[in-house]
């Protein structure tokens, strides 16, 4: 079910490719799709005339009129409310939440209604919308513009939780999400929007939304990760000294669950890093269900190299909250020196 | 014992009909066909719900919330609607279903308790022309999501009209801010209803709000408003047409608070004699009942006569019996239904914990897979 | 840190007690502590003359008036929103939520208000709430009043989440947290609300708020759980052929992981039982923690006999959701069968 | 480029100084002294917003977002109220902060990102007179908190009375909606100040609400309103005291609509010619600018002249500069403060987590306890 990447250019067949960074690919991709379908619309606030705070969104209103492109008012749960009757109605709509932190006063909406109302309705109804979320730490702004609150998500029903780490898988992975029938939660790593271009197609393409990707291959230690610290996961087996295998998650909810196995039966050992707060963070499902399915295979304990237990801290200290590359290579190196 | 006092809503609702039955202005254009399907709506709701109630007392049903002496107001609303047109509601507004005749099976079968998906599959039953809503338990979510589907009609050039109901303690909640304040933007055709029957469970509606009349809180969205008293179902309905046609000319929203009064329990698992002293009150809305209203009118204007009445009565009672008859027909679920629309697809750990469910379902341990690749050892 | 219950009467050096049921348990005691404290102050709707809908406060607003039982409007995030503003001032409130799946209005308030206000002034200001919850399946109720998803808040920092099993507890619980400085979400289990009495010392008492308790003693294998979930756990213990540690994890945030530890590295087994989804409930985490902290200890993976992962089902089919007796039993079963 | 055409509010709000600062009515009852305290604070607030402007420019400062041209709302608002009272504020009302001396080295130390409880730790500054919230980052929730609090005032028959502030845009969140719905049911001593600038980042309040006017939102909950020039700071002090006095005799809420406009970018991280052309209002706002048009009364009632206005500034200057000499001296925080205020007790993880950051500070391997008992191998 994983696919390896970076894919040399000649697997995805691409003969145009644009060199761009994530939040230009997320820009991209909506382009396509709404010009593809047009029961795509947008909602959310400052998204129209300013394209978004992160640019998102820019040039989208010009080209496809407000009734595509729909500023609302300030409310979160106000989005969502109305971006399920949309939906009900047939729709295809993309609300934003501008950080995933200010989601809370949505999580009635998201609750009740997003993510019920398939099973509610016996099957009858569908709400394919996909909630773009832009999550996470590193950028020197205030309380919740930090977090990365995904577990909140991750323990409910009916909906899918994605995360691209690449410009590609954005593009791919929010091309997927757009065109599914199901609800989906699209977490954009912001600390990584500009942090580097790549070629991406031109044409569009679509990733699998239930697979976990083969990032690095190896034997000895499984690191599993995403979003924003797939980077830092990379250069940590770069330097370690041991041969390292990082499996990118990707698709948070449903849990490629094979994949995952697969590669700790494989190397026995397995390291989860990421920027959530540790307590019931995913790395503690991933951790169970090592443990569950696969500890005869266990050379050592798995460990968790994440946020920690507390709200999100103030600038100055922010970097010490977040993991990083030395954090995942002293869990890598923890569990290689481990000796039952 | 502490006890609410209750206060009388204001004065000055539009109402048509006054609770000796008599006209005030113009006759409604209704044939008789019409004013008779209305009164059999309204029969029928009694009849269903007092059934329903029984049911619940013997332990066959297992909530039943009834909406006797407010018939009026969801009639009275639901009947403004055209085919294809949406109306989402709660669990007190089953005079709007019966009118559009929502299959009266379903909703005792889903009374029973049983997934949404079993009574369908086991109820072949056909769709009302008018698009309902599935029933939400949180309440003010709908009235959101009611704004939002107006909305795509809007954008769309559809010429479909959405109508919401919502309680009023449920205007307490964040939703119906939302809902107001998107219909106030963005003039949806979308009709919001206030069946503001004074009380929320255990709390009179003076505990919900400051505000003079429910009406008024349209004011806080630039949304216009009408009130109307809720027992009227001819005041109900022109207000409603007036409403629904604003809606579907490209006129946008309009809110309509339909004064009424809870006569009984909140549902079946209510009492509120522990909370309230209707005494007085109760005397005054049992003269504004609004099937005895009707009833009086029709009877005057010679629509409807004692045989008529029995007649009527005797069909309702043969459908309802029909539809209870038919509901218990409907078998329990089978348990691994409850996997079955969570998302499309079937990820691994739905496989695997229905593939556990099933074990346990046959006698056998479940869980016995320590790989992760299944259960046959 | 533990503690063993049921206690020997004299345990508690009660001259008097009462043979009460848990919801009665909650009563006496905001009673009692209405009574003892002026500043306590229950909100709630349905909480005043009706008494709460499982009649938790019945009787108070006769006792003490409007203005330390106060109904409100029908608004979770109002409730919440206005008792932390209640508390900022210096009351000790004590909100009622119906029932945990109607908390969802009021996670904004609980996010940016409740949880935060302490780190956000940097211990300047606490908010001494206690908010009660009624939760858990099995009575037969519609869609969210019967959830349990108490995840959603053990994975928040800056409050404590806690869970009664019998009167008993509740009584020293409920006290506790009421006189805790920090904000403490209060689960009740409804489903034994009148499950059963039990002598609870008239006398008002407090029982930790950071400690599991041992309900039984076992060598073989350690059953975590908690709430309505342990007498299904110790009914499982009484027939299975092997001997059986019952723990009530009792506090479930912040865990007592000292005793989880302790008995987990004692029997080598483990096995979780709660209502909750199964992915990222709480027994994810135990999982983990266990994985982490006692790996060579394990002579068998950890297994979580819990609620599957859907929205919970309706009520023809709501006790195949629920654990059991009988799943508890599997559980054990299986670990204890299982060879490496 | 498409942007947001602008509309007018519409007129009718209170005024007591026109835009040329001529009086229209009787002279407030101010003597010198505080008409220049009002004076040096609008003063203070646009010399100290424009020094920390600069400060982010040059990477001091993280995000900083300026009153410039509505300063006599949060001014005017804040000086109606009294010792021990309360004020629940946003990133948007520096005025009201400086009234009171609200420590400047602390508001610029925030905004130079550090933790509270290091900032408190190393500027040993005074309490203001008037009690303070924290500032927080989502917005609307403080509505709610601010009407709980007053509701606890009036519960314990308190004298103090709360004063919270919320932007236009602010005013769609749940979170208002619950603040004036409590306020209307329970009436306890609060004022609501709407600080209406007309823009929410990129969205004007015609896209926030249908709402003929802010004002009348309070309709909705039976909360008395009033509309007022909110660059006129005369107006807006009458209008807030009356408030205050009617919250302190316990007569309960009021909502306050002060009509201003954003003349600057919403903060640091946003441009606002993407989505505006203000040319037109712009300079309409420029003619009514709050200082301008005070500074000009205080000129012709003689209680200014150039001297006085040159000692403001210096003094201002040399405040600001203090501030904010004192506001770099506050050393990062010790990461390990992260856990310090998170629960009462320091819980296993906490422990446990606190001493894997230390060893990692020290360049130790956090993850070697492999048996929950500590780290000392
Ligand atoms: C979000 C949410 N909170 C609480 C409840 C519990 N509850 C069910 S009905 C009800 C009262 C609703 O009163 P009202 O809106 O006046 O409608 P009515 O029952 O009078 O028709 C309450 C509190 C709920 N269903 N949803
Ligand atoms: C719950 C929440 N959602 C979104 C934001 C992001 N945000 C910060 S300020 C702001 C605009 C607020 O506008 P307004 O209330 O008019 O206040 P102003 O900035 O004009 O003073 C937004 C959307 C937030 N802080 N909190
Ligand atoms: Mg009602
Ligand atoms: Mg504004």
């Amino acid at each position: 079910m994983s696919e390896t990447y970076p894919a040399p250019a000649s697997d995805h067949d691409a003969d145009e490719t644009d060199e761009i960074d994530l939040v230009t690919a997320v820009n991209q991709t909506l382009d396509q799709e709404m010009a593809r379908n047009d029961s795509v619309r947008l909602m959310g606030y400052d998204i129209g005339p300013i394209g978004g705070v992160y640019r998102a969104t820019e040039g989208l209103l010009e080209e496809y009129g407000n009734e595509r492109v729909i500023d609302t008012p300030l409310s979160e749960n106000g989005i969502i409310g109305t971006a399920v009757g949309m939906a009900m109605a047939g729709e295809r709509v993309v609300p934003e939440i501008q950080f995933m932190g200010f989601s809370y006063p949505a999580f009635g909406q998201i609750m009740y209604a997003l993510v019920k109302m398939y099973d509610r309705t016996g099957g009858d109804i569908e709400v394919p919308l996909t909630v773009r979320m832009a999550y996470g730490g590193g950028v020197k702004a205030l309380e919740y513009h930090q977090e990365s609150t995904e577990a909140y998500y991750l323990h409910t029903p009916g909906i899918r939780v994605v995360c691209p780490s690449t410009p590609y898988q954005a593009k791919g992975l929010l091309t997927a999400s757009i065109r599914h029938d199901d609800p989906v939660l699209f977490m954009e790593p912001k600390k990584i929007y500009r942090g580097g271009s790549q070629p991406v197609p031109t044409e569009e393409y679509t990733l699998p939304l239930d697979a976990a990707r083969l990032v690095r291959e190896g034997e000895d230690v499984t690191v599993l990760t995403w979003g924003a610290m797939v980077r830092h996961a990379v250069a940590a087996s770069e330097t370690v000294d041991a041969d390292v295998e990082v499996v990118d998650i990707r698709s948070l909810s449903p849990l490629d669950v094979e994949t995952i196995l697969e590669s700790v039966k494989k190397t026995g050992r397995c390291v989860v890093v990421h920027e959530a707060r540790r307590t019931l963070g995913l790395g503690a499902e991933l951790s169970a269900l090592v443990n569950e399915y696969a500890l005869d295979r266990l050379k050592a304990p798995v460990k968790r190299a994440t946020g920690y237990d507390v709200h999100f801290p103030s600038h100055d200290i922010e970097d010490d909250y977040l993991p990083d590359e030395e954090r995942a290579q002293y869990a890598i190196e923890a569990v290689m020196n481990y000796e039952f | 014992m502490v006890e609410w006092t209750e206060r009388r809503p204001p004065e000055g609702e539009y109402r048509m009909l006054d609770a000796d039955g008599q006209l005030d202005g113009d006759p409604p254009e209704l044939d008789d066909d019409e004013l008779l399907a209305m009164y059999r709506t309204m029969v029928a709701t009694r009849t269903l719900e007092d059934k329903m109630l029984n049911m619940q007392r013997s332990g066959e049903a297992s909530l039943v919330a009834r909406s006797r002496g407010e018939e009026a107001t969801p009639l009275g609303c639901a009947a403004a609607l055209a085919p294809d047109d949406w109306i989402f509601y709660t669990y007190r507004q089953n005079p709007a279903l019966l009118y559009w005749e929502y299959p009266m099976a379903e909703i005792v079968a889903g009374d029973m308790g049983a997934e949404p998906q079993t009574v369908a599959e086991h109820l072949d039953t056909d769709e009302p022309d008018v698009n309902f809503s599935p029933d939400y338990t949180p309440v003010g979510v709908n009235t959101t999501n009611a704004v939002g589907m107006a909305m795509a009609d809007k954008f769309n050039d559809n010429e479909t009209v959405t109508m919401v109901f919502v309680g009023d303690g449920s205007t307490s909640e964040g939703s119906f801010h939302d809902a107001m304040n998107f219909a106030g933007v963005f003039e949806p055709p979308v009709v919001i209803v206030c069946q503001n029957n004074q009380w929320a469970i255990s709390e009179p509606s003076h505990r919900q709000t400051g505000a003079e009349t429910f009406a008024k809180k349209a004011e806080a969205y630039g949304v216009p408003h009408e009130r109307v008293d809720g027992n009227d179902v001819f005041a109900v309905r022109e207000t409603a047409e007036e409403a629904v046609e604003r809606a579907r000319n490209g006129d946008g929203p309009t809110f309509i608070e339909c004064v009424t009064y809870r006569m009984e329990e909140h549902n079946t698992s209510d009492n509120p004699d522990v909370y309230r002293d209707d005494s007085e009150q109760r005397d005054e809305w049992e003269e504004k009942d609004p099937l005895a209203r009707y009833e009086t009118y029709l009877r005057e204007e010679d629509v409807l006569d004692d045989d008529l009445a029995d007649d009527v009565q005797a069909d309702v009672d043969e459908q309802v019996s029909e539809a209870v008859a038919a509901a218990r027909e409907v078998p329990d679920s089978e348990p691994e239904r409850m996997f079955d629309y969570q998302i499309h697809d079937t990820p691994w750990n739905h496989a695997h914990q229905r593939a556990e469910l099933e074990r346990e379902q046959n006698g056998e341990n479940p869980f016995t897979d320590f790989t992760g690749e299944g259960f046959d050892e």
